[in-house]
């Protein structure tokens, strides 16, 4: 019970690895891959039974790995991480499921290795442990993109991995120079979470190191003027690695702001705090608008997910229970509801081989089943009340409003910003006069059985989300007892 | 007397270095400059003899036998004699229109590396010493105790080179016919 | 007579050479040109030799000569193979090293 | 039995929702309208029995299904609450969906997707009640936005034509833009009382603890809300367009629900608006503009169903005018008589439609009243009620509301209304007549009306003849029922009896000459308004607010779109990537040429090299 966590990680890894050496069958791997998934959502649901929501951090394994250079195999779960792994854990099951017919072999290892890559970077508590973990995710979406992706994609990934390499740099010359202080001060190298977070650093290093750390989260979310890979990665991506990346990658980087940031450089946040709540706001309504002039479906949300995503950011730096809850809810629907949204357009392409939505059109008459799936996703990305995305902006708005009345007023715009586009883009995709004379099949049972989750999710965050919030209510209470 | 005549024969060694110097330097601008390679090998063999004739002003007798011997005697008449082989047609000479551009370009580029060439041999010694050591049964008894090992690389070198120089120049096209 | 008027000769051909080496296309010259800085730095040791009257210097000048000997033999071949292969003595022919051409 | 008011209609919908989505072919049709029906039926007789409750003095009935969420002081409850305003609403609500339900089984019968229809339908009612019955404002604002949500639906029902959805969008991003100002409206509220609980109650009781400023804000940014919902200046423009949708879903929406929501919101929050008198003035000019602005379009309109588009928005202005002045319970009974009439003439209207083959335009119509007896009697009635004509219902709710107007002294909200009350009984008549009347300009063919659709129209007329009684000022000779019952924080006017007799007759004239006014120029024969003046030209299109909003909202996001796409992005953010790439390139390209194969260019670089170490050395150690 105690490693559970390291399996929790490892276990994909362990049986890519595996059926890697047997050179598995491609039937075999198939069902392998989703039986690592199966095993995984299992161990977790396990964690979740035992947590304990009033407690720090948990399940803690500690073992040193590098001892000479202080690098400790360092793993722990609290409530924060415990959000993101459960929504990780959920999304790859449908993921397999989606991936179904995929041929191609490296797909399948691709997915397992990046499981293990993104799983590990929520759970490090060693901040080198984390580089490492941050970079192994980074690797398979490279792959997945520059081999299995559409159009540019050469050039796509090349632009996702350079840029996202500069913020991984920027991040690792800010996690050794914190490790060098560190040694400075006590006279040993340790890269522990809980060990860097007693070292005061003076204010102009503070600074640098602080941008550094950020560099790698903004990007990766990515806020405004850091966006430009977004578009063309998102839209050359095979389905899974889209959602992998809007899903799971992005919300990370918020993730990393709030773990990292947030416990070794409070104070500093503070002073970027105005710059990248205006930023956040920018990017609110720039992605939104910029949605509304794109013709292809899966770049449309790619923006549409930066514009939500900006507004997740807003709220993390809002400090007040409300905006954080806020926030931290909004990480976890919004994941389940870009999810389902970029599935359903992986869909779309199965059956028209076309993502312009100029050319689709009329789908509502040929196949009810799927527009309303479709429908559902989109109307919960736009927030509708009944799914999560409602509770998470509502709770931003009012945590804004606390902050105070002009910032509030502007983070409303949140229930314009996705008017803008997704009703517009639903009325040429869903209804209207089909363009295009390609027979659509409604979707089969396998399709609804996948989907299906996701929906139901969805409509509990909504509905009750008091199941939910407290699992990080109290850690969220306690986090704002140590910053006030 | 004794000084005068050493004064003499530094007049003397001087002069003759001095002719031999001329003669070696125009070899070696000439051999760089023309463009018919036959000049080019005659050039080349003047300088050759003139470093003969140095190598016996510096009393290394063996070695300026050894110089005639080998590099005029082999080597330049090995060169002039490919040359003759070839005999390479006006046309199917490479053609050098920016050759004394060049010339000037990597003198320039070069003067500081002779510069401080000849700046650091100056750190030397410069006086000579007056011990008579490169007689020739010196030399071969150096050649034969201490430079053994060399010397028998050599030996091989040499053989291997002619071997190598066979294998070279056998046509490729009749190879494949064997 | 002091060993300073040697050393600029030595200096002197050396970069002869070198400008040679660099300037010509011809191979025959490059070649000579080799042969000729391999040459002043034969001087040089028999001139060192000398200063030092010490005798290792000229043996070592004498393996040179030896080795002069080979590496005339393979060059000379090499030319002549390679002038049977392309019928030019041009070095700038031999380019296959070129980034350019690939692109 | 709260709950279950609320969550039948959902729990129908639902199941309607997934069987017809697990087979979509058009069979089942008994299930549905079982199920469709059946679900409304039995929550008018759950409403009305807590009515009755609480007229036998039965106190406020809280009902809490769940907690919602629990973070910080934020703690929500699903919860209902019916005091006697909501006990109002539902009942009225759930009594006409009801029949409207019953003749919607009848309208959609052939529809294909009769079973998605319902689905929707109950959804609507559904989201309707939970608006209504809410405890607190978060539950309200969810029910808010599940009707706007749900019309959407309705109004893009008919999905295959593109106009359709068009209105659809429309309706929902202006209700959206409504919803934009609601919720700021709730946050501020929440944000200024936090820690004191957030249910309406507990609210009523801290309001004295917010400053005036910000609760000056609240109110406005919560009429903004109103303003979308029931189709007010400046957010009315959807109203029209909704006429896309079938006719019981118009019908839904202009009587029972949806519109009558911003009214309602008002009232709830009436506790807040007394406090703010300006900002009741505002509203109530808001509604006068709209009252005036919706019955000038609606007189030189052709479409049957706009027209009555036009009439709701219009009435819901008198409604706003009455709330605006703190005259709550007025406002509410005009929109419980309105609800009457409204639904009874839009479902005249729908059986015309049905009856005359999909022909919506009043000008090729005529002289209906032999064929079809009954809806000529029944919109008679209607008719006769929405103009203000004694004893029918919109009588004695519209005087009420004129009454104030004139008490309360804003002589020019009040000249604005009654002109709108003279001009609302012109255009009424001249659809009445020209529907009737007239003599059509070709022979029309009509259809044979189904029993569901023609009863409920009689228990409607019936309603809307009689519904009026349950208000009756003193003057009168009543004891205004309702208002007592409602017991909303009304401000009180005082008129002398013989005023309100002048008011009441100079109201009754002016519908009369507009009737009049109306048999003269339409009975006989009706032609189609010319766009001959500017002025006609200029309220034929709508006064061009449309293809205002097109030009000041739409054109600029998409330009700004477009510069984003084309500029920002590549240009200017990529551009700071591309120069650092360019460089790279431009620099790669030179080593390339530097690398041409011939080995003397090598042998030069390393000596370039060479020769400046030497020149560096030679500086560096002094040898010069």
């Amino acid at each position: 019970m105690s490693n559970i966590l390291t399996n929790i990680i490892f276990l994909p890894l362990f049986i890519a690895v595996i059926l890697g050496v047997l050179r598995a069958p491609l039937k075999l791997l198939k069902v392998g891959a989703f039986f690592s998934s199966i095993l995984v959502l299992l161990l977790v649901v396990f964690v979740i039974i035992d947590f304990d929501p009033k407690g720090n951090m948990q399940l803690i394994t500690y073992l040193p790995w590098i001892q000479s250079a202080g690098i400790f195999y360092y793993i722990g779960v609290d409530a924060l991480s415990l959000v993101v792994l459960t929504l990780i854990v959920l999304l790859m099951p449908p993921l397999y499921l989606y991936m179904y017919h995929e041929k191609r072999k490296g797909y399948w290892y691709n997915m397992m290795i990046l499981q293990t890559g993104v799983t590990g970077a929520v759970l490090s508590l060693d901040l080198m442990l984390f580089y490492l973990f941050w970079e192994t995710m980074l690797l398979p979406i490279f792959i997945m993109i520059g081999m299995y992706g559409s159009g540019m994609h050469q050039y796509n990934s090349m632009k996702i991995t350079l840029m996202t390499i500069l913020g991984s740099m920027s991040m690792l010359f800010s996690i050794l120079y914190i490790g060098y202080i560190y040694f400075e001060t006590y006279g040993i190298w340790s890269f522990s979470l809980d060990k860097l977070s007693l070292l005061s650093f003076n204010p102009q290093t503070s600074l640098w190191l602080t941008a550094g750390f950020l560099l790698a989260f903004v990007i990766k979310i990515p806020l405004v003027g850091f966006h430009t890979w977004m578009a063309p990665a998102y839209g050359s991506a095979p389905t899974p690695a889209v959602v992998i990346m809007s899903s799971i990658m992005a919300k990370l980087g918020i993730y990393g702001i709030w773990r990292f940031g947030f416990t070794l450089f409070e104070e500093t946040l503070l002073f970027y705090t105005p710059f990248i709540i205006t930023i956040a706001l920018i990017g609110l309504l720039y992605y939104a608008i910029r949605a509304v002039s794109e013709n292809n479906l899966r770049r449309m949300f790619a923006y549409s997910s930066g514009s939500h995503l900006s507004l997740i950011a807003l709220g993390l730096f809002v400090n007040n229970i409300y905006a954080w809850g806020g926030s931290l809810y909004f990480i976890a629907t919004h994941a389940l509801a870009s999810a389902g949204m970029f599935i359903m357009i992986g869909l779309t392409y199965q059956r028209f081989r076309t993502l312009d939505i100029n050319s689709l059109g009329g789908i509502a008459q040929k196949a009810p089943l799927f527009t309303f799936f479709f429908a559902f996703f989109a109307l919960s990305i736009a927030g509708i009340p009944g799914t999560g995305g409602f509770v998470a902006e509502l709770l931003i708005i009012i945590g804004a409003f606390k902050e105070n009345f002009i910032l509030g007023f502007l983070t409303s715009f949140t229930m314009l910003s996705a008017m803008i586009y997704i009703f517009w883009m639903l009325q040429r995709v869903l209804f209207g006069q089909p363009n295009n004379s390609t027979p659509f099949a409604d979707l089969n049972i396998k399709e609804t059985l996948m989907l299906l989750p996701l929906v139901i999710l969805l409509i509990l965050t909504g509905v009750v989300p008091s199941l939910f919030t407290p699992y990080f209510e109290p850690y969220l209470t306690q986090l704002l007892g140590v910053a006030s | 007397m004794a000084k005068r005549a050493v004064v003499q024969n530094n007049m003397l060694e001087l002069i003759i270095f001095s002719i031999l110097t001329l003669f070696m330097l125009s070899g070696a601008i000439v051999m760089i400059t023309s463009k018919q390679t036959l000049f080019s090998a005659f050039g080349f063999l003047i300088t050759m003899v003139g470093l003969a004739g140095m190598f016996a002003l510096l009393d290394s007798r063996f070695l300026a036998i050894a110089q005639i011997m080998v590099s005029i005697g082999a080597v330049v008449v090995l060169s002039l004699l490919t040359i003759l082989t070839i005999n390479a047609r006006e046309s199917n000479l490479p053609d050098e229109p920016n050759k004394y551009k060049w010339m000037v370009f990597s003198s320039l580029l070069i003067a500081p590396i002779t510069f401080l060439l000849y700046k650091s041999l100056l750190t030397l010694n410069s006086n000579f010493s007056d011990m008579p050591t490169s007689t020739s049964k010196v030399v071969g008894e150096l050649l034969f105790s201490q430079w053994v090992l060399p010397f028998e690389i050599v030996s091989i070198l040499l053989l291997t080179a002619m071997l190598g120089a066979i294998i070279i120049v056998k046509d490729p096209r009749k190879k494949e016919e064997v | 007579m002091s060993p300073d008027l040697f050393y600029l000769l030595v200096s002197l051909l050396f970069s002869i050479g070198l400008v040679g080496l660099l300037s010509r296309k011809n191979l025959f010259v490059i070649y000579m040109s080799i042969e000729l800085m391999l040459s002043s730095v034969n001087l040089l040791l028999a001139t060192l030799s000398k200063v030092l009257g010490d005798a290792n210097g000229s043996v070592m000048a004498l393996l040179i000569i030896a080795i002069i000997a080979a590496e005339a033999a393979l060059f000379l071949a090499m030319i002549i193979h390679l002038y049977k292969e392309i019928r030019t003595i041009d070095a700038d022919e031999f380019n296959q090293l070129s980034e350019a051409e690939q692109c | 039995m709260l709950n279950i008011i609320v969550i039948l209609p959902f729990l129908s919908a639902f199941i309607m929702a997934v069987v017809y989505l697990s087979n979509t072919k058009p069979q089942r049709y008994f299930f549905y309208t079982l199920i469709g029906v059946g679900s409304p039926t039995i929550i008018t007789i759950l409403s009305l029995l807590s009515a009755y409750e609480l007229l036998n003095g039965a106190p406020t009935i809280h009902t809490t299904l769940l907690t919602w969420i629990n973070i910080g002081e934020f703690n929500i409850d699903i919860s209902f609450m019916a005091d006697k305003l909501s006990v109002v609403m539902i009942s009225f609500i759930t009594f006409i969906a009801t029949f409207i339900h019953i003749y919607a089984a009848g309208y959609m019968k052939d529809d294909e997707a009769y079973g998605k229809f319902f689905s929707y339908f109950n959804l609507f009612i559904g989201s309707m009640l939970l608006l209504v019955l809410a405890d607190n404002p978060i539950m309200m604002f969810i029910g808010w936005e599940l009707v706007g949500l749900s019309s959407y639906l309705l109004i893009g029902f008919y999905h295959t034509e593109s106009q359709n959805i068009t209105a659809a969008n429309k309706a929902f991003i202006l209700n959206r833009v409504g919803d934009f100002g609601f919720i700021m409206g709730i946050a501020l509220l929440f944000v200024s009382l936090e820690g004191t609980g957030f249910t309406f109650s507990s609210i009523k009781e801290n309001i004295s603890l917010i400053p005036l400023d910000t609760l000056n804000l609240i109110g406005i940014f919560l009429f903004v809300g109103a303003m979308g919902k029931s189709a007010q200046i400046p957010l009315y423009v959807w109203l029209p367009d909704a006429m896309a949708g079938p006719t019981p879903v118009s019908a839904l929406i202009h009587a029972a629900t949806m519109v009558t929501a911003g009214v309602y919101m008002v009232a709830r929050y009436s506790f807040i608006y007394e406090e703010l008198p300006d900002v009741g003035l505002f509203i109530a000019y808001i509604g006068a503009f709209s009252a005036l602005l919706a019955a000038i379009i609606a007189s030189y309109q052709s479409d049957i169903k706009k027209i009555l588009a036009y009439s709701t928005m219009s009435q819901l202005g008198y409604m706003f005018i009455a709330v605006g002045l703190g005259a709550y319970s007025s406002g509410i009974f005009h929109v419980f008589t309105h609800a009457f009439f409204k639904a009874l003439l839009f479902m005249g209207a729908g059986g015309i439609i049905i009856a005359l083959h999909h022909e919506q335009n009043i000008f090729k119509m005529g002289g209906l009243k032999k064929q079809l007896k009954l809806v000529y009697i029944t919109m008679f009635i209607a008719t006769l009620a929405i103009s203000g004509i004694p004893p029918f219902a919109g009588f004695f709710s519209k005087d009420a509301i004129l009454m104030t107007t004139y008490a309360s002294e804003h002589y020019l909200i009040w000249i604005m209304a009654t002109f709108t009350a003279g001009l609302t009984a012109f255009y009424m008549f001249r659809l009445f007549f020209s529907v009737f009347h007239a003599t059509p300009k070709e022979p029309l063919s009509v259809h044979s009306l189904d029993k569901s659709i023609t009863y409920p129209l009689i228990v409607l007329a019936f309603g809307s003849a009689t519904a009026g009684f349950l208000g009756v000022n003193a003057a009168y000779g009543g004891d205004a029922l309702i208002n007592n019952f409602l017991a909303l924080p009304d401000r009180l006017t005082h008129i002398s009896h013989s005023t309100e007799y002048l008011l009441g007759g100079l109201n009754v004239l002016l519908a009369l000459s507009g009737m009049l006014l109306a048999y003269k120029m339409f009975a006989a024969t009706a032609n189609e308004p010319i766009e001959n003046t500017f002025f006609s030209k200029l309220i034929i299109n709508k006064f061009y607010v449309d293809e205002f909003y097109v030009m000041l909202i739409v054109k600029p996001i998409h330009l700004s779109s477009h510069l984003i796409a084309n500029f920002i992005d590549p240009k200017i953010i990529d551009g700071f990537i591309s120069i650092q790439i360019n460089t790279y390139t431009k620099v790669a390209v030179l080593f390339s040429k530097l690398q041409n194969g011939q080995v003397r260019y090598y042998a030069l670089y390393i000596l370039t090299g060479l020769s400046l170490m030497s020149c560096y050395m030679i500086y560096k150690l002094g040898v010069i």
